[in-house]
């Protein structure tokens, strides 16, 4: 089996789809001939032509409204955002646009696009190099929100979010692009060489969207986790020993609200993570709603464990992140309660 | 309270409109060109060729009714009657609508009356295939493309014979089939999804080409900076339009436009061609048109048209004009109105006369009458609208989610 | 003591501020001469002169921007966007920009602005005039979201904003702008005349932000509600007779929670209303907090009744609203559990 | 992979750079103008007579140091050589902190080698309270008005000196004291911010005007649209300078530009004043900058400068420019370099010599060298960058908030 690194696995998704079917067509912020800042595009020009793979003007905002407009005329656009920090300003076009055409045209037209973006920190981007705002993607009836944790997640997929005919947003955790990442930065670094998850398939396959991926089986704890924080959940599970039911969510709108029940109410006890901002993080969803469904199963309160409600500073990253200590903490507080 | 403005010594500088409710209009200082019209460049030509085009007017119908200069169009009496038609029974509709939803009948209705020719000259110069990317005031395209101004008021009426199941307000059409697309109540946003469009439709070696659309006051939104600066990297096959009627609902054009300069000299600093048209008149907006198009079709690229006209009415049923400007603003404005001046033509060449001209209005009438009865029939806002409710669940994705199939099961726990 | 309907509140608020500073300017779109669509600004241009109240170009991105700089130039700008389903050109200019202007200059430069819009449905406004966004803001570290539900308060507050050296999200609930509105929409409408909350002081007064308003005392259930649902709930609660602890929150970040603890550690019981679409709206971090605070005291699952996961449709406008069926029906689940 | 670009038939365009990789670059098809440089006219005048000015170039420094033509400004040698010094110690600076970097000193770094000349020439030509909202490659404006180099490096290296407390990355400087605006790492977003400030300005009836900085890359971005319609709009005293690189990161400046219209013509379509400029020639960037803040401060309005010149590095310490374009591109751009052309031009007329300029050279590196040393004895972030991680909870908002204790109480359980 093919390794990849999750770079190469998105790469590998594009060129795969883009050989298939001469609608998809993938732009960007120099992701063209320079083949993207994190190289996800690299070589997709040659490839592909200069028509099917370009650079746009530094415009977020411009580059979905085309996505938009190539999709209503029968396209397949996969648009990159450099850092998902400067996605903002096409906000209007994925929130007021995209996420509603559908709906306010009754499906008389649709847009299916894909859009991604690299998320999280772990990489001194300081506070517009690191952003998560997933949270405010999932507000938006009539989009998805999915993020891979890893490479054979990432291929599959992609080409699931390319294939499908609703607008999707495609977030990577730009941590996780060469390796897993438990949370430790003084740690070696891993590659996903060795890893199974770095084990990708050649050619076509999906990973369908909507579906969460049980990380580990335990009976003590649920952790809800998805991005960087999955293998920092991981790591810290089996650091403290704890028999943790780790759930990769992967899709977090739609959302596999079935496993999630499913667990919490085998384990009694709940433990969200993430990496943005915790006010109105997707952790609150997440938490709203475990508490929804399996009140009468919880033993104690559910946790979040996330960044902190500032921005995301650049000396002080290691400080922010939502690392080994504070997830230990909170699992502790949670078992312990 | 007294009025206080323009005491104010601060050195910043706010522009304001010539005349306000009170003063009496005199728009004598805009002179109208009369005899004088830019000549007609080569649809290929370099867009440097157009610069003057942008800040002069492109005119063919005098107000006695005679044609003249180098834009004046190929064009049959036949069609002309067929452009009197859609710009009468354009007008007719709206008035229609207006009185309804004075009535209740609906909820909000805007009108697109004095600005018709912008539409309907536009329309008769394109393919019906391309694809327009409208605002709110071009219903004249659906009329002139043939849509059914049953389905048409029905949307307005968000009953069950709306296409649109009820799910957006009055007059935000989505028309595929005529090559229209879904309007959004958000300004300015389909200006780049229709270069996108037209990039596809180059990608695809497609004859199509795409007509987007923004009044002079949206102009401002970071969209349409977007739409030039993208349709020039690619040279898009599309044209984009500004209809500048002078109000974006209390604003004055210049609070959009800044420093003088027109709209259609926006495009310029885009490497862009440019035209700049009088939009009460039908004939000068098909040539322009026209021209636009073959020069998209050709790959020449995209072409910004001003489209200056003057917006007669209340920006929509929920604006009282006479609050922000003179009410006889509308009659004086040197322009004339669009259905006036086709009509003298058409009576000047022979081609048409005061008795069928009657006629026509009449059956315009009647016409928006049978259709509103048929429309009606289907609900009304004021009474039952018949939109099955649950309605509101679909299509917000291509498949039911879980999540929203159990909202839905909620909803019928409250209907119960 | 006057009396005044919600928008001659937020005018006079207005009127006072650009009385006593002369560093306050207020612009937006037909805000100038004609006083805006909702008239919340009519009357300042004559009184205070064209430079201190003035129409804009139609874009919320340029008018947030502008509003910035002015700011950090020393004045205290007061921007209205005309709906809040038209902010989204304007996020990058709050979330990016506004918001960490402070934190990324380390207090260097500040941002004080104060940003008005009309939000919530119930005036036939479709997908594009409905829309309550405020989980969007909530989630920006560095931004304050507050909104009032009623002339007093909105009075108080809009001064309290204006002079708060923080940027401020000001949400006003347009179908409050006449009068208190009870859920249905076939009942005679109601003014502000001759209730308690529409006898607004004249003059200079403010009501703090970050502090919740007691709207009832009871000790069945708390409700938890903001802007139109503070008086659908009143109505629900009194015609189930329900003895419900309802908290108008007002200030939604910051949040009252010492406000919020004690009364669900009271009540044990929780709901909490808002019009705005239900996954990742502001009722996900309120639940979320609420049972990890109160995780003991509660017996029964927090519900949150909103409105549905679907943009506001026009027709169905009192289908999608969270009205007295669905909010009662909530009250009774949580009551019974 | 076999290359298959160009082989692609559809007729959607995508531009290119003339050279890639492999290529030799010839830039002989770019005439530089020697002779000639557009008129000057009066700072006053109408917007369109400079119209023209958007598509020539401003140069006052020819290669072989004559200064010549209409823009020749009144300068003294002592100004000039400050100038110099100015250029060169930023350059050295550059220098030395993208080598320390390198050896993992601090996250990032951006230099300016090749255009320095636009941020010292533009300083030099404003009051020092003018307020800047600069990009990050305007570091030449704070060297030139005298901020600590060591709190510059402080800044980079996210240490206990940092006046920031290590919340932004290197670079993104904030320097009100120096009239220099926090740089935010979101492209564009400064330029209407700028057009506010001056609006601020004009309205208390100050004499600051306003100078925001915009790369070519960047103009694409809504704010840039929204800066010249707003500054149009208002008549806002500001100037607004984009800073034609030719890069951004590895997309070629046609990207950004389209049809072949200057940076400079954008400003054409708004009414403003425009002035395309030699980047890489100090005199004509002082020159173009005097003639705008006068027109600004005299209530002229905004003007736009296009400053043309070349980014010789990479676009930052992540970048490697060899991957998209010729290595040998930076030499053989024709524009020469900024201190070169400048030094050339002070030994011409007797006012340098080769001495005094090997000892400059000298005194700009120990300068640095002293500078960074003390810096970096503040901390680094390969070995402890000593800031306090507990600032991260400040200035979020001006006074604590509950939520933000509470936080930082749980990070304090988390340190223990
Ligand atoms: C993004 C956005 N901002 C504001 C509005 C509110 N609004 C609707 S129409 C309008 C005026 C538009 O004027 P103009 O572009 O000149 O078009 P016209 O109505 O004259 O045809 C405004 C401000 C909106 N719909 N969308
Ligand atoms: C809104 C936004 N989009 C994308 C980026 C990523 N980015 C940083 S610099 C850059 C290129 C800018 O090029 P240009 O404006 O020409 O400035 P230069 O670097 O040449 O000085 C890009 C794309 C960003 N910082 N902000
Ligand atoms: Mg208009
Ligand atoms: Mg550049």
């Amino acid at each position: 089996m093919p390794q990849m690194n999750m770079i190469e696995a998105i790469r590998d998704a594009l060129d795969v789809k883009m050989s298939q079917d001469s609608d998809v067509l993938v732009f960007g912020e120099d992701v063209g001939y320079f083949g993207g800042v994190f190289r996800a595009t690299a070589g997709l020009q040659d490839t592909h032509g200069l028509h099917r793979c370009f650079d746009t003007p530094i415009s977020e905002g411009g580059i979905v409204g085309i996505a938009i407009g190539m999709a209503a005329n029968g396209l397949r656009p996969v648009a990159e955002i450099q850092f998902a920090d400067y996605i903002y300003p096409a906000y209007d076009q994925i929130a007021s646009e995209a996420a509603r055409l559908r709906y306010r045209s009754n499906g008389d037209f649709t847009a299916p696009i894909t859009i991604r973006t690299p998320v999280g920190g772990g990489i001194y981007g300081g506070t517009t190099h690191s952003q998560s705002p997933e949270a405010l993607f999932t507000h938006i009836a009539g989009l998805k929100t999915v993020i891979p944790s890893n490479p054979y997640d990432a291929k599959g997929m992609l080409i699931s979010a390319i294939e499908d005919n609703d607008p999707i947003l495609f977030l990577e955790p730009k941590r996780l692009y060469n390796g897993p990442f438990y949370g430790d930065p003084h740690a070696p670094a891993k590659t996903w060489r060795g890893h199974e998850l770095g084990e990708v398939p050649s050619g076509h396959y999906t990973v369908p969207i909507g579906e969460a991926r049980k990380i580990s089986d335990g009976a003590d704890v649920t952790i809800l986790a998805y991005g960087t924080m999955v293998w920092v959940a991981q790591k810290v599970a089996e650091d403290m020993g704890v028999e943790a039911d780790i759930l990769d969510l992967r899709s977090l709108l739609p959302l596999d609200i079935a496993a999630i029940e499913a667990s919490v109410n085998k384990t009694g006890r709940c433990v969200i993570l993430h990496e943005a901002t915790r006010t109105s993080g997707f952790g609150a969803e997440l938490a709203a709603q475990v508490q929804e469904r399996c009140f009468y199963a919880l033993e104690a309160p559910i946790q979040r464990v996330t960044g902190w409600d500032t921005p995301y500073p650049h000396a002080q990253e290691w400080a922010y992140f939502p690392g080994p200590k504070r997830v230990g903490n909170a699992l502790r507080d949670v078992m312990e309660a | 309270m007294t009025k206080k403005s323009g005491s104010n010594s601060s050195r910043l500088y706010v522009p304001e409109p010539p005349f306000r409710p009170g003063d009496t209009p005199d728009y004598s200082y805009i002179s109208v060109p009369a005899a004088h019209s830019p000549s007609r460049p080569d649809p290929l030509c370099d867009a440097d060729e157009t610069r003057a085009h942008a800040t002069s007017l492109i005119r063919v119908l005098r107000f006695n009714g005679e044609t003249q200069g180098d834009w004046v169009p190929d064009i049959s009496a036949e069609v002309l009657r067929g452009a009197l038609r859609d710009i009468a029974l354009t007008r007719a509709m709206d008035e229609r609508m207006f009185t309804m939803q004075r009535q209740g009948k609906m909820s909000f209705y805007m009108k697109s009356t004095g600005e018709e020719a912008v539409s309907i000259g536009h329309a008769l110069a394109l393919n019906d295939t391309d694809m327009i990317f409208p605002t709110y005031r071009q219903q004249g395209i659906l009329i002139n493309r043939g849509a059914s101004m049953k389905e048409m008021m029905c949307q307005c009426l968000s009953n069950s014979g709306d296409p649109l199941d009820g799910k957006s307000i009055p007059v935000l059409y989505s028309f595929k089939k005529h090559g229209f697309f879904s309007i959004s109540g958000n300004l300015g946003t389909q200006l780049i999804q229709g270069v996108g469009w037209a990039m596809a439709s180059a990608y695809k070696n497609s004859d199509e080409i795409a007509s987007v659309f923004t009044g002079e006051g949206a102009t401002a939104e970071g969209d349409f900076h977007y739409a030039l600066n993208f349709a020039s990297t690619y040279r898009a096959p599309c044209i984009i339009n500004v209809v500048n009627n002078q109000w974006a609902i209390s604003s004055f054009q210049g609070i959009a436009a800044g420093e003088g300069e027109t709209f259609a000299a926006r495009g310029t600093g885009y490497g862009l061609a440019t035209l700049r048209v009088d939009g009460n008149d039908v004939l000068a907006v098909y040539a322009a048109t026209k021209w636009a198009a073959e020069r998209a079709r050709r790959g020449g690229g995209a072409t910004l048209i001003e489209h200056f006209t003057y917006r007669k009415s209340g920006h929509s049923t929920s604006d009282d004009p006479t609050k922000y400007r003179p009410e006889s603003e509308p009659e004086v404005w040197p322009f004339g109105d669009p259905l006036e001046r086709l009509k003298n033509h058409l009576i000047l060449i022979g081609e048409w006369d005061e008795t069928r001209h009657a006629a026509l209005l009449e059956a315009c009438k009647s016409e928006v009458r049978d259709a509103y009865k048929a429309a009606e029939a289907m609900g009304n806002l004021s009474g039952e609208t018949k939109v099955n409710d649950y309605t509101m669940f679909e299509q917000v994705y291509e498949r039911p989610l879980p999540h929203l199939d159990e909202q839905k099961r909620m909803f019928a726990k409250e209907r119960e």
